[in-house]
């Protein structure tokens, strides 16, 4: 029991301290009927560290790492580089073990971060001001619709159809307790997004608008018209980005009218995780609308000495002290991924993250001319970042997708996962490419696919 | 060692990081949308990002530095192997869209940690997918919404007791429930007959924590969650304190229908300075049909699959829906379930046992200093809960915990819960050593005596702490949160 | 260039400032001749973090690591568990990044810990005092051997036939230079060591006796009759110890009549490391040889405040003092590898190291019986702790070891690559086995060797 | 935060891993030396050990922290990605008796290291084995004295400069040679004509430093290195500060014979509170075939060969022997071509540019309020040398180290070289960014002037130091050099 310092001594000490006989006398107020006779069975009993890391050395061995494999799969979470100095400092002790910084005296470090943090994000949406994080990007997604609602006091809220089906999903989830009244669509399969449908869709009890930059389907527009169609009948526009290193290469989304701006911010500093933990990334344009924003903030101000200093603030908003009249719920959210994020933000800097940008543009744009050529293979997007969407001849994405794993390749996500049932969206293939893939990586791909595709035209 | 802000030591054109230099005529297909006006990010290079980082981190105070009695929040180790097995390539470099042929072994660790789960609450289902207590306590919300209006039953009111969590109320008011208060009986637990007597077709459930934020268990639980039940409503239970009886009592046996555990307070998975956790819930039977999706589900074959929106109808049809993108935090699943593996189903046994003792033990060498409402309502459970009322000279709970801090401590949680006058809410945890335990109640003892004596110099501390006092009022009215150029 | 601060406009600003034109004013003063003219040729130029380690991965995956495989290599390394927190604690910045503790009142926590350590290492030696670490074990053998010719003021050393070869070809390669007079022998191939052998080869002119325990063949024997007939003729007994796991099970050194102990440390925190950084560990029993040791001593003492806190002291006796009259040349040493030996000694504690050299032995014993059982295989030892001496019929130990290695086997060492051209130890393997050895470990062993051994004598 | 010693708070019963329990009856074939007294060890708890070991490092002082400007010692940046190249399990999980079969890509790092060196030195042949700098100048030193063997020729007397480091003249003398001081001229270098005068055939060699401990390139060093080699001696040029000049010039144009590179300065592997290191030596022509064993040999199938005692003859017939048992510091060998690669030809080129930069600009910065005593004498290199003779009341280089040390930052190397009264060496490092420098040359001038100034209030600092000054002279007259119970 490696992580338990009382010893027997100790315990016969404090009970007696205590005036109890033994350790069952503290616990009296459980219900007799309630009263477990010893450890719980059916579970094993306590191991050595070797033993324990043995077996889940076992199980990590089970999965296909992505390193060192052709690896194309993107949808809202990407593999990038991540410098190793980001792991060192996220490590720290300090950072590591520390609470929620509600002592700010002996928090500083945490808050200077954040604030820091909320600073990078703020700038890299375009932004006002950005909180110190949310869970994900789905979640945040479903806290700006929740939000759009509270400011605009409507209560219908317009998706995009080519927004992340498991971020439509999650506020559709959300909404259906809420009250709220969402109305989404499916993507359409064409290489430029359908505007003038979406804003069709604008009336005048609509809330918001959710627009995924760059698409589910990869594809990147200008969302000023959807923007000014938005205001146009009160309503905000809510823009999700699911890829932050996009916005190294095209113009920031309040830049182009968006009202609140969330995201996923797990392809800066977190790593795939297999899904979580990510980090949600959540600003506003205008400064008016920060006391209607859910999660925590971070401000500055000064101590008795009149230094600088860093606290939480506009606390109000939040669960701990408004209770069932909060912005929101939240209260644990995702404070080591935002250092995440921000160490390696830091590293890149302007500098390095726009050329991580055109290094991850001009790769895709590669692979893209690259798998063109494979026959029975075709390009749908005219303009993405690093994602972008193939049409397979003659045989379903998922097929294909489970085909390539067999080989050790994991080519990408296929639509007919993401939108199951769907028709005109079983022959589609969501294609990443990062920083990390090679030219081998590529030429794997689009070989095997030759084959695969080949096979079932045949 | 003061550190400046980032914004004021970076460059532009710095970068820690070697990358081809930009060709911005391979920017070919972005659609016209181009940046062309500068981000305003600045760069540092990796040893001046390294050391301003570790500066900061300097002025921070965690686990690892010394004691960390905050109530209700769990601080107890972070077991160093967790964080070597989260980040094997196996579990960390694996995408959550992946072929889940190529992460049968990801999918094994989700079964494997809600098989524990559930053993440990005697509860047969469990979700996995919500990222924090609060969004577990959604999903068990939910559940009860979704099985209310599976049988065509509108209930629109929520019991939550004055002390509970302020997420409770929160969550309650999230999903569209109108949340009201249950009383406490004097001696800080829920009143039994009070409740009862509320109870009617309207309520669709009540929120309980247990043990509950006065550090008490709920002797009435049993027949709480039975008074519920038989008037149509279901019982969530906070589990925001299980490390108090884990591997003593299983919830379930006490009637709960949903509870979240927080696998970053019970199974010691970081807190991170404010996150991640992460917030499975584990269900009764009633509602097990309603959880969210994903879920993992054990083949006969020995293979696992993820089922997701396909697979609705045949497997979980009434389930609520998806919570998040993907399948929950899978970084605190593998340091969950190594902590487990770690200390077995005696381990863990131990632990509650152990955490009880120390609170208990904190609240007996203190209660003839300082005020312990409940201090004759029975043995604590994993935290002892003090007030401010025999102060002087206007000192209150702030001014001890700020005092704490000089004496090397980080302060208790204070001024919660609300039914107690300046609570101060006492949480040792498990793994901290007697002699650790020992040093805090002298540091303890003395600021109580001093601040009954009404000590004016403990106003303005702390005194050595890398900040006196902040102004968070000023914060609040002007707010400055975001860099900019003076 | 992520690690230079420098940018162009600095180095200008610089240069101005130092009244220089250009970088190469600077370098004015290298004669012509050996000034370049750019880059050195045929190196590569500088690239990304992303790219580099993928080359050191390529090159660490041409490696079978013992990891999940069957492994039974000693002789002086050994494979332990160690607990992730030592990791963890060494990477902290501040032990990671620090300087000698010259400025004590800045490194006090590298002093401290030293204090610690040499408080660990003479209880575990039983010694009186231990230094703050040498290189390794090797060159702490001869560190002893030259400090016994300081104390005794006489010149020939008397080594072992079991002490480690490479130990003792290290102390005859430094002794070739010294002058001093090296006696040493092979080990013979027997269950004993021949004790009266070694006493009978010391004479008045010895310096020292130098033994290993556990010896080289993994045999454990009382050293009082060697340290009696040692101290009969004014000679000192060193005893080195290659496995310190092994102290927790068997008496110390010390408390025998050693008078100086050394070792490797290595298996105690360090890892394998293919042979490096290692950990030199160095006690004297008697307190007045004290001033003969080399290297770095950690003392106790207080500030100007009469606080306690810790200093390098002694130091009239090293070289940065003393120049050519100091007691070594040693400066830096293995500080950071003392550092986890510390941190795991203190996890361990004395409970810890019972434990787990009594598991080591106890699945050493299981191993032995179960090779002890395949046709044609011998085990020498009647007494061992977790290493021993295997002796294979009709074919070389090495060939043995390579075959095993083909089939993923990392089956011990061969005394024949250790001993080369000596033929009758050709046959012998030393098989080591510790806490990480499994018991379907043993049996592949078992097995691979019964078909090796088989096909050999067919 | 004050730590108690380990052995005031830990247990003999308590531990920190999780073992079977002692089975006496296991401890069968121990020959009867069964260990029955206790060794007298404590264990400590994991949450425990955590704790002590990181409240012990904050009282620590390291390059994350700040500036560190030890001159001669080199304290760069050590970046993570050597860290976590050095513990990929192909590397650290790997044994030095392994069947080399299984090894290859060890002995490829330990052969592109090896390349990396002799092109960037410009010599033919290196030893890798080497454990540090010291280790490394014996290695030279050796091979030196094997070279005169070789022929018959038994000289006695090595010349060292007075500047040198005190590891030069303990190694000639551990290598039995007797040392005779080289003088220097005025302006700090080596005096050529002097050195000449001294030549003979009782001289075995010379041992410079180059950069030397002034800070200065030594000018006349290829005429030095003719001569000695006239005189039928090798040059031994001592390679701590090679950081300077690293891909700016190579030693072997030089005429050097042996030079030993310290991977723990110039490439930047850790220094790690004091070592390990790792001191490979590359050698001319005339010395190679006298290196130790082992070495590693390309093969010409792509393969590598570990060369060991039993290929002696074959190979490298006339090698002094081995230096230690196995082959070298492999752990540094990979950080340090993981660094090599990253900085490049052209990175490692910079490398000394912006030390130099660094260095120079540090010394005009302060040449007019600090005694510089080879401010004339050219550029210096990567180091700025001063003095304390401009200092009043009796204060001294001492007092202003410790002063900088409440301005937050490492002092400087004080007392060396011996050449220079009161002498502070200043190595800022190409890792320092202009700003961090800047903030330095401040406070540096600042206590200079206080200095020369006479203030007192120096003589007592650092004041704000975990600790005052420690009393030195005390531990070294009774000393207590482990802990016993009082």
């Amino acid at each position: 029991m490696r992580y338990l310092p009382l010893t027997d001594t100790d315990r016969s000490e404090m009970l007696a301290r205590i005036g109890a006989d033994s350790i069952d006398d503290l616990f009296v107020d459980v219900p007799e009927i309630a009263r477990l006779d010893g450890p719980i069975r059916d579970l094993p009993m306590h191991a050595s560290e070797m033993a324990v890391e043995r077996h889940m050395k076992a199980l990590a061995a089970k999965n296909l790492a992505a390193e060192g494999r052709p690896f194309f799969l993107g949808a809202g979470a990407y593999r990038h580089h991540i410098p190793a100095s980001v792991d060192h400092i996220i490590q720290r002790g300090e950072f590591l073990t520390a609470y929620t910084p509600y002592q700010p005296e002996i928090a500083q470090g945490t808050l200077q971060m954040l604030f820091e943090f909320q600073t990078q994000v703020a700038r890299l949406y375009g932004c006002a001001v950005a909180n110190a994080s949310l869970y994900d990007g789905s979640t945040a997604c479903w806290e700006a619709v929740a939000m759009a609602t509270r400011v605009t006091k409507k209560k219908r809220a317009v998706l995009s159809g080519a927004l992340h089906p498991h971020y439509s999903e999650v506020v559709r989830t959300m909404a259906k307790f809420t009250g709220d009244i969402i109305a989404d669509a499916r993507p359409a399969i064409q290489a430029e997004p359908d505007i003038a449908g979406l804003t069709s869709r604008i009336d005048e009890d609509t809330a918001c608008v959710v627009v995924q930059y760059p698409d589910i389907l990869g594809r990147v527009s200008d969302l000023s018209a959807i923007a000014d169609a938005a205001h146009e009948k009160g309503a905000l526009l809510v823009v999700v980005n699911t890829e932050p290193v996009a916005l190294g290469a095209i113009r920031a989304p309040g830049d182009m009218g968006a009202d609140i701006v969330v995201g996923e911010g797990q392809s800066i500093g977190v790593g795939l995780n297999f899904g979580g933990p990510y980090l949600g990334l959540f600003a506003v344009r205008d400064p008016k609308h920060v006391r209607q924003m859910p999660g925590r903030l971070c401000g500055e101000t000064t101590d008795a000495e009149g230094k600088r200093g860093f606290v939480l603030t506009l606390s109000t908003r939040e669960q701990h002290i408004r209770r069932e009249k909060a912005t929101s719920n939240i209260c644990t959210n995702s404070g080591l991924c935002a250092l995440a994020f921000s160490v390696h933000m830091t590293l890149l800097g302007e500098k390095g993250l726009r050329e991580l940008a055109a290094e991850n543009h001009r790769l895709a744009c590669k692979a893209a001319d690259r798998l063109a050529q494979v026959p029975g293979v075709t390009v749908l997007n005219n303009a993405f970042f690093n994602e972008f969407t193939l049409m397979l001849d003659g045989r379903p994405a998922r097929d294909v997708v489970r085909a390539l794993a067999d080989r050790g390749v994991l080519g990408g996500v296929s639509l007919g996962r993401l939108y199951p049932g769907v028709e005109a969206l079983q022959q589609a293939l969501l294609v990443a490419v990062t920083e990390t893939t090679t030219d081998a990586d590529i030429e794997t791909l689009a070989t095997e696919l030759e084959a695969l595709v080949k096979e079932a035209v045949q | 060692l003061e550190e400046p802000l980032l914004f004021e030591i970076g460059h532009s054109d710095v970068t820690g990081v070697d990358l081809p230099e930009v060709d911005a005529g391979a920017l070919t297909r972005l659609g016209g949308l181009e940046r062309s006006e500068p981000i305003g990010l600045v760069g540092l290079t990796e040893p001046e990002t390294v050391r301003h980082y570790t500066r900061l981190s300097r002025q921070n105070y965690g686990i690892d530095l010394g004691f960390f009695p905050l109530g209700s929040c769990t601080m107890k180790h972070n077991p160093r192997l967790n964080e070597k097995v989260a980040r094997l390539p196996g579990f960390a470099d694996i995408h959550p869209l992946a072929p889940q042929q190529s992460v049968q072994g990801a999918l094994e660790v989700i079964d494997q940690l809600g098989n524990w789960l559930c053993k440990l609450t005697g509860m047969p289902a469990v979700a996995m997918s919500p990222k924090a207590g609060a969004h577990g306590e959604l999903c068990g919300i939910l559940a009860i919404r979704a099985a209310h209006e599976a049988r065509g039953d509108a209930r629109e009111v929520v019991l939550v007791p004055e002390s509970a969590h302020g997420t409770n109320p929160a969550t309650a008011a999230f999903a569209n429930y109108r949340v009201e208060d249950i009383p406490a009986t004097p001696e800080g637990r829920v009143d039994l007959e009070a409740l009862k007597a509320r109870l009617g077709p309207d309520v669709a459930g009540v929120m309980i924590t247990n043990p509950n934020t006065c550090g008490l268990f709920e002797k009435d639980f049993r027949e709480i969650a039975d008074a519920v039940h038989e008037a149509g409503g279901y019982v969530y239970c906070d589990g925001a304190n299980f490390n108090a009886i884990v591997g003593k009592v299983r919830p379930g046996d006490l009637g709960v229908d949903a509870m979240h555990i927080n696998l970053h307070k019970t199974f010691s998975t970081p807190h991170g300075g404010g996150g991640p956790g992460s917030g499975p819930v584990v269900f009764s039977e009633a509602l097990a049909p309603f959880a969210p999706l994903p879920f993992v589900r054990a083949e006969e074959d020995g293979s696992f699959t993820l089922v997701e929106e396909e697979e609705r109808e045949e497997s979980r049809g009434e389930s609520f829906g998806r919570m998040t993108a993907f399948h929950g935090q899978m970084g605190m699943f593998t340091r969950a379930l190594t902590y487990m593996l770690s200390h077995g189903a005696d381990g863990l046994k131990q632990v509650a046992e152990d955490a009880v003792l120390n609170a208990n033990y904190i609240l007996r060498c203190m209660e003839d200093v300082l005020h312990a409402p409940f201090a004759e309502s029975g043995p604590c459970m994993h935290e002892a809960l003090f007030g401010d009322r025999q102060f002087e000279n206007g000192l209150s709970t702030l001014d001890l915990a700020k005092g704490l801090i000089d004496e090397g401590y980080h302060p208790m949680t204070v001024y919660f819960p609300l039914v107690v006058h300046g609570a101060m809410l006492v949480e040792p945890t498990e793994t901290e050593s007697k002699a650790a335990i020992d040093e805090f109640i002298t540091a303890f003892r003395s600021l109580a005596e001093r601040a009954r004596a009404g000590d004016e110099s403990l106003k303005k501390a702390p005194y050595y702490a890398p900040r006196r006092r902040l102004d968070e009022t000023a914060a609040a009215r002007k707010p400055r949160l975001n860099w900019t150029e003076e």
